[in-house]
């Protein structure tokens, strides 16, 4: 099992790393609105994640770290 | 008279909208008047905001340092707006945006939950209209019939199944609290 | 637990003034991994266009230059013979790079200076709000073809890389993309490839890459990235088109 | 006709180049004044017209230094850096002695600089920023109304004497919207244009556009030529506006959108008993000097408020020929001269005669 | 008796600037015999470079301007943009239109502007007394190459029609030199074919011709005609580069 | 060290820099200045420097504003119409306080103009002919000796104070052969370039060059800063030569090739016993206003003599205030000032102290 | 048999007429000079000339007409 | 004193040479001097000419409008310089130069053949030496020595060999008609 780790401050909810989770682990978070005005995201079920780093690639503002 | 007037908040907040019918409807009411919107480095970090100023004179400068009245719709605006207003200014604020007491005493703060009226009434983009409402309200610097004129003419045809929503909220506003 | 994917020590850990989603952010990611790999942060010097990565000078760890519009290449080569020891690039927009700055890429590439170019075709300008760029594709909308381009009035986009590839002294030009992990981890490659070349002094090298601007696009970011792929990929080839190692 | 609409500076601009006949339009994007562009872009076709994005300003300017040639009616529009980089262009426009309107919004300098509203392209657009001994006929608007009004007129202008005509404006014209009139002023009578090549149609000899003259005597002839006609029009064209001027102990010159912020003073000192006026020049080339140089005669002081370190300050001395003192208010970077400012240098002034 | 061959109508009747056996000449009889042979004269507008050839506005009989340097394609589009009808075309020095008009033509070229480009390639800056050009020779000496043309330090000559040849719009790209009677004969060719090209609308055409400059050479005219056909025509090659007729 | 040699003037400017330790030159020819890379392109591979032959006069300035960024001495040169060409750049240059000397051998315009020399240029030189509030230190040599050791002393300042140095010559300075020495004055104590874009080795932070400062309050407190560099730069380096002065009735103020066949008219007068000066100002930015004001107050006249339609003459009558009448002669397009002319006018000054 | 005419007053003296006459009938004027400080040319034997116009088509000047 | 010469001709007659040559050796003699080629409009069309200021002060104008004497080897700089030459002016003129007899009655003109007289003498290129001789002699301004070491310092090593022609035409020059 690998963790996702989102800089919340980072995050645009721009949602490319949803797109691309082969997963489908990730969504939007809607009860956070982070500084500079977007919905953050979240990991549904942090025990599907593979660490294939797929969002964390596509993620354009280097908000996503992995761990495994 | 003159009145300066400053809308600020988020992009898609209908902010330069709101803005340009005001500068609309004080054509119509042969008014003198400018409308500027902020295209500095504001623009990019979603910020948005325009100056509006109605006179019964040539505009001076239509970049407004001190407004006389804001209607603001974000927090950064509420506490960048609250310091500029001139003495006895009059700040509208959505609730959204209202980060705390101001410690001005020497301005107006009126505060509506404009955005969740707005979403409450089923027109979650119309919040910038019951602000302005309460603007034409509290000010009298522009007559209704005018501004709503205005309405019409501003949105193109395709948008005209909106007026009466425009109108509603707008009316919303001139009411609310009174 | 080990850290398996985290921010490129390059790369400035603030926050950027890019739109949500646009592609700008992930390629900016891949440069600065790039020269972590290689370990050049400390000799390599950046020059910024102008246009939406203006600011890519406060973001590059780097030494960094923001040069006049279009005028990178010129602004990289002064550096560049100044220090040949230095690894140059510049990281430039389709109208800085492919309009304003046509003259400046050409005679860069046919001179074989030894400066990589990191070329970002997201077929509009974005930074003043979305008028047609060399790029622009036929039919596509933008502030200034509002009525779409125009073969008639406008003409045809450039291929930039084909153009360049057939100029001498460009040692490696390669065209990718970002719309997707694997189009990503090629382009990865690709800039690498890129800066070896550099590294090794065989000449000019670039890398164009096809990218997202949904702001001016007027779509989401995940819409972006599939209209890229849709409409850019096929007017715009991906593959090697020069690599003199080959 | 006379119906008002509501417009930005820019469209202004668009829109009385189009009322004047200009059918060409060549541009290249720059903030802010990049709506000049989308409007052309969206009404060139309707019309029968041209609006061509060039890859670069200095394609544009020779774009409209070859439409012109060929006889149009034709405009560029950019924003300082563009502009710096059409120099060539233009001083090639002046020898060759080409009728066309360029367009400069202008923001903060120097360099890439910023977006924000600026006047410190003055030297630039009235002293000449190319090589060698030329001049643009350089209109100041100062409110959108102007800003469609001096457009027009530009066109008029530059068929008029063979000349390039320079709107200079600043970030905050631009951007601003105002009622204002699209009216089209009576037409004045102008000479065919006999010298563009059209094609000769084997019906007449061969025209040529150029500015190369080998031969010192011939050169010097044409620019004695070039000198002629300026001092034609430095004598007829040179435009001002007044307010509260009579009377005035001080006044203040100050021109675009500066000079609004002017008249606001100049209006709250009155209410204040305090005098004076406002000497705001229309035409920046040719200054009017004349018409300064007789108002300094009485003044305690002339104060010059720019958006710029001190450009137009060079003319207004040279106007007032000593007479009375100078001041200087400037403001920069995109950064806006204050009502407050304004009225304190003079208050100052009024104060005391001697150098602040 | 018949004259059967004569001074062309639309050459003006006066004696040139250029120097003894500089192909100029030959290439300015081409265009104003076509130009003839077409019935242009009166509709065709020429744009004159900076260069040796910048006087070509005296000697066309036709209407003319003188361009900035390397400007001549954006004048030239002013001009036809503005009557479409008329014929358009430039004359213009490998300088002028390879180096600092790089932008210019190759944007001309990608609009498919209906425009003719006459490009003469003489491998040197005549006006100028002998700089290198974009085309020069590798090892070829010249005022700014004293040691000849270095790889290292100047790269490589560019080869326009390849590199213009890339572009959508040009419609008709073709080399051609003029270093002997058949050279010449079929120069004349590929100059009404680019003509033919614009008359018929289908896009930007150009000719390339390769030239002489037996001043800066150092050369006499015939030894610089061998020197040409020996040197110029290896390093680029006669050919037709693009038609989109055939 | 001191022997002398005969030398081009554009060859001097050439020596000079390579005696400056100037390595990097980058330039695109153009008549008259051709020598100058001639020159470098000869000796920069012997002493292991850099001579590129830019594709444009615009990457050439650019290539000097990266190598400038490198923290090299760095140069180009052209004339007139490449000199415009270069505007937008060194706008960038003055943003980024980039040390650099340019230099422009002025030939006349407007537009292709000729090939003759000039001082038509003074203007866009001395004003800013790009855009944005800047200015650059300009030279004005007078003789081949002078391009050698102004063109030395100009990458001296340029380090000095962080700014772009122009040589101001004409075609006959740039042609003329003359004695010269090649000599290496003692060096400043110059500050390291320490904000230079060198690789940070991972030793500090990352240096930035750029002029772009998108917030107002920012790019005009940069704006204030460069102004106050310029108010010291005013103050220390503004330099001129005086020949006859102190008695002079009437003063001739010229610079250049042109300063010389004023000065010819000065010995001449001083034969028959007229008292005429020289003011020669060696930078024309700095002008030396403060001499001249302080020369003018007892003169009939100042006799101002260029090759242009009349341009440092607005630096002249800014300079003295009104306190003498100023007259003017001015030859264009290649043409010489002639000793008689000048002589004609300063005796007609003489006679009548009204205006000609 | 053709007529090459030259005229002398556009005369460079190039000798490309030379070098390209397949005939080898045109040669240096050695005894004029003209205007311009250029030696001309002349055909040493008009009769062999076939009019084949190879020498008009190389001159630079167009100082050379034909007529058959 | 100040000496104002002009040399004018053909391109390929030595005519900068000859000036250089000059320039050279009065600095040699430690004077002040001058040289400008023509680098106008009259360069292409084969002209060729300098100005060469010799003097005991810093020269002023290195142009010359009206030279003190004028060194000539073609027909246009004949007529060119005949007409400019200031009062009591030199006129050394190549007899293939001469056009005519000059109208001035306020010059002196010197015809010399020699061109000719450099054919004949195997050295054609030469004939720019014969006539600078003659200026030397005519005009004093140069002292002979001088101008030898000169053209020692002027040609390149490669071209010493011609170096004894050079004086010798030099002479020739020097020597002519007296
Ligand atoms: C000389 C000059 N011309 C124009 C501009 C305005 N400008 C700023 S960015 C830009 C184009 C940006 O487009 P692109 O290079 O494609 O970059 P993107 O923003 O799309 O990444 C333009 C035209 C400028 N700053 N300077
Ligand atoms: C802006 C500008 N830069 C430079 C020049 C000087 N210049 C005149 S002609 C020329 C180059 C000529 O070379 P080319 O185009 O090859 O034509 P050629 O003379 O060889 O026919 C140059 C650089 C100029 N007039 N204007
Ligand atoms: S690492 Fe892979 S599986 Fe895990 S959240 Fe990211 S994309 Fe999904
Ligand atoms: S990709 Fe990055 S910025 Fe976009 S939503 Fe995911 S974490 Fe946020
Ligand atoms: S405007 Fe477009 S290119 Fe620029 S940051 Fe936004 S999305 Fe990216
Ligand atoms: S310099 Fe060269 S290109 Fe120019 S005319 Fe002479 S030979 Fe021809
Ligand atoms: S026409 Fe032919 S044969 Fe006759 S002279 Fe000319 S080249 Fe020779
Ligand atoms: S080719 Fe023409 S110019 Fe040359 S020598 Fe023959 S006739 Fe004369
Ligand atoms: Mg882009
Ligand atoms: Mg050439």
């Amino acid at each position: 099992m690998a963790k996702v780790v989102f800089r919340e401050d980072r995050c645009k909810g721009c949602q490319l790393c949803i797109r691309f989770c082969p997963k489908q682990i990730i969504e939007i978070d809607r009860e956070k609105i982070n500084q500079k005005g977007f919905y953050g995201v979240r990991v549904t079920d942090q025990s599907k994640c593979t660490g294939c780093a797929s969002c964390a690639i596509m993620c354009p503002d280097v908000a996503i770290e992995i761990e495994r | 008279m003159t009145c300066k007037i400053v809308i600020s908040g988020f992009g898609g907040q209908g902010i330069l909208a709101a803005g340009s019918l005001l500068a609309y409807a004080a054509m119509l009411q042969d008014k003198y008047v400018s409308w500027l919107p902020s295209y500095g480095p504001e623009k990019r970090g979603g910020t948005s905001n325009c100056h509006v100023v109605i006179s019964d004179e040539p505009v001076g400068s239509p970049y407004i340092t001190n407004p006389r009245a804001a209607v603001v719709m974000s927090k950064p605006a509420f506490e960048k707006y609250e310091n500029l207003l001139e003495k006895d200014g009059l700040l509208i604020a959505d609730s959204l945006a209202v980060t705390g007491k101001t410690s001005r005493t020497d301005i107006q703060v009126i505060e509506i939950p404009a955005t969740k009226l707005a979403v409450e009434s089923g027109v979650a983009k119309m919040a910038n209209m019951i602000l302005i409402g309460k603007l034409l309200n509290e000010t009298g610097v522009l007559g209704k019939d005018f501004v709503i004129e205005a309405i019409h003419k501003v949105l193109p045809e395709n948008k005209h199944y909106l007026i009466p929503d425009e109108i509603r909220t707008l009316e919303m506003g001139m009411k609310h609290g009174t | 637990m080990k850290k398996i994917f985290q921010h490129p020590k390059s790369l400035a850990d603030i926050s950027t003034h890019y739109c949500p989603g646009c592609t700008h952010g992930i390629i900016h990611k891949l440069a600065a991994e790039t020269i972590d790999e290689l370990g050049i942060e400390g000799k390599t010097i950046g020059i910024a266009p102008v246009g939406c990565a203006v600011f890519a000078y406060n973001y590059f760890n780097c030494d960094m230059i923001e040069a006049a519009h279009g005028r990178a290449p010129a602004v990289a080569t002064g550096v560049k013979r100044v220090s040949p020891d230095n690894i140059v690039f510049t990281y430039q927009g389709d109208g800085d790079l492919a309009a304003i700055g046509t003259a400046e890429i050409v005679h860069a590439a046919a001179r074989g200076e030894k400066i990589t170019a990191i070329f970002v075709n997201n077929a509009i300008y974005g930074m003043t709000n979305g008028q047609m760029a060399p790029t622009t594709l036929v039919g596509q909308i933008t502030e200034t073809t509002p009525y779409g381009r125009s073969i008639e009035n406008n003409g045809y986009p450039i291929r930039v890389c084909e153009m360049i590839a057939t100029l001498e002294g460009a040692a490696y030009v390669e065209r990718v993309s970002v719309h997707n992990v694997r189009n990503v981890i090629k382009a990865k490659k690709a800039i690498r490839k890129a800066f070896e070349m550099q590294i090794e002094g065989r000449g000019f090298s670039m890398v164009e890459i096809l990218s997202t601007c949904p702001s001016n696009w007027g779509m989401s970011p995940v819409d972006s990235l599939k209209w890229l792929e849709e409409n850019m990929v096929p007017q715009f080839p991906l593959g090697v088109y020069k690599d003199i190692t080959a | 006709m006379s119906r008002k609409v509501l417009m930005k500076g820019n469209e202004a601009i668009a829109e009385a180049a189009l009322q004047a006949g200009c059918r060409h339009y060549f541009g290249y994007p720059i903030t802010p004044q990049t709506e000049i562009a989308a409007y052309m872009a969206g009404k060139m076709p309707e019309v029968g017209g041209v609006f061509l994005q060039a890859e670069s300003e200095i394609s544009a300017v020779n774009m409209v230094y070859g439409a012109a040639s060929a006889g149009a009616r034709t405009m560029t529009s950019s924003s300082s850096p563009g502009i710096s980089l059409k120099q060539e262009g233009l001083s090639y426009i002046a020898g060759c002695e080409l009728p066309c309107v360029i367009v400069n919004v202008m923001r903060g300098g120097p360099g890439l600089g910023g977006i924000l509203p600026s006047q410190s392209d003055y030297f630039q657009s009235v002293k000449g920023g190319g090589h060698g001994d030329y001049r643009m006929i350089v209109f100041a608007p100062s409110s959108v109304q102007e800003m469609y009004d001096l457009t027009y007129e530009a066109f008029e202008l530059a068929d008029l004497y063979r000349i390039a005509v320079m709107i200079l404006a600043d970030g905050h014209l631009g951007q601003v919207m105002e009622p204002m009139e699209i009216r089209v002023p009576e037409s004045r009578q102008l000479e065919p244009k006999d010298w563009a090549v059209t094609g000769t149609r084997c019906k007449r000899p061969h025209n040529v556009i150029n500015s190369l003259l080998i031969v010192g005597e011939e050169l010097e002839r044409h620019n004695n030529k070039l000198q002629a006609k300026y001092t034609k029009i430095s004598e007829n064209e040179a435009r001002y506006e007044l307010t509260n001027c009579e009377e005035a102990d001080v006044i203040i010159a100050a021109y675009g959108s500066v000079a609004r912020i002017a008249k606001e003073v100049v209006r709250e000192c009155a209410d204040e008993g305090i005098k004076v006026g406002l000497f705001r020049p229309v035409t920046l080339w040719p200054f009017p000097s004349t018409a300064l140089n007789q108002l300094a005669e009485k003044l305690k002081g002339l104060v010059v408020v720019e958006m710029s370190a001190g450009q137009m300050i060079e003319d207004v001395k040279l106007s007032v020929e000593g007479k009375c003192p100078v001041y200087f208010h400037g403001r920069t970077g995109g950064m806006v001269p204050l009502k407050n400012d304004i009225t304190e240098l003079v208050r100052k002034v009024l104060q005391q005669r001697s150098q602040i």
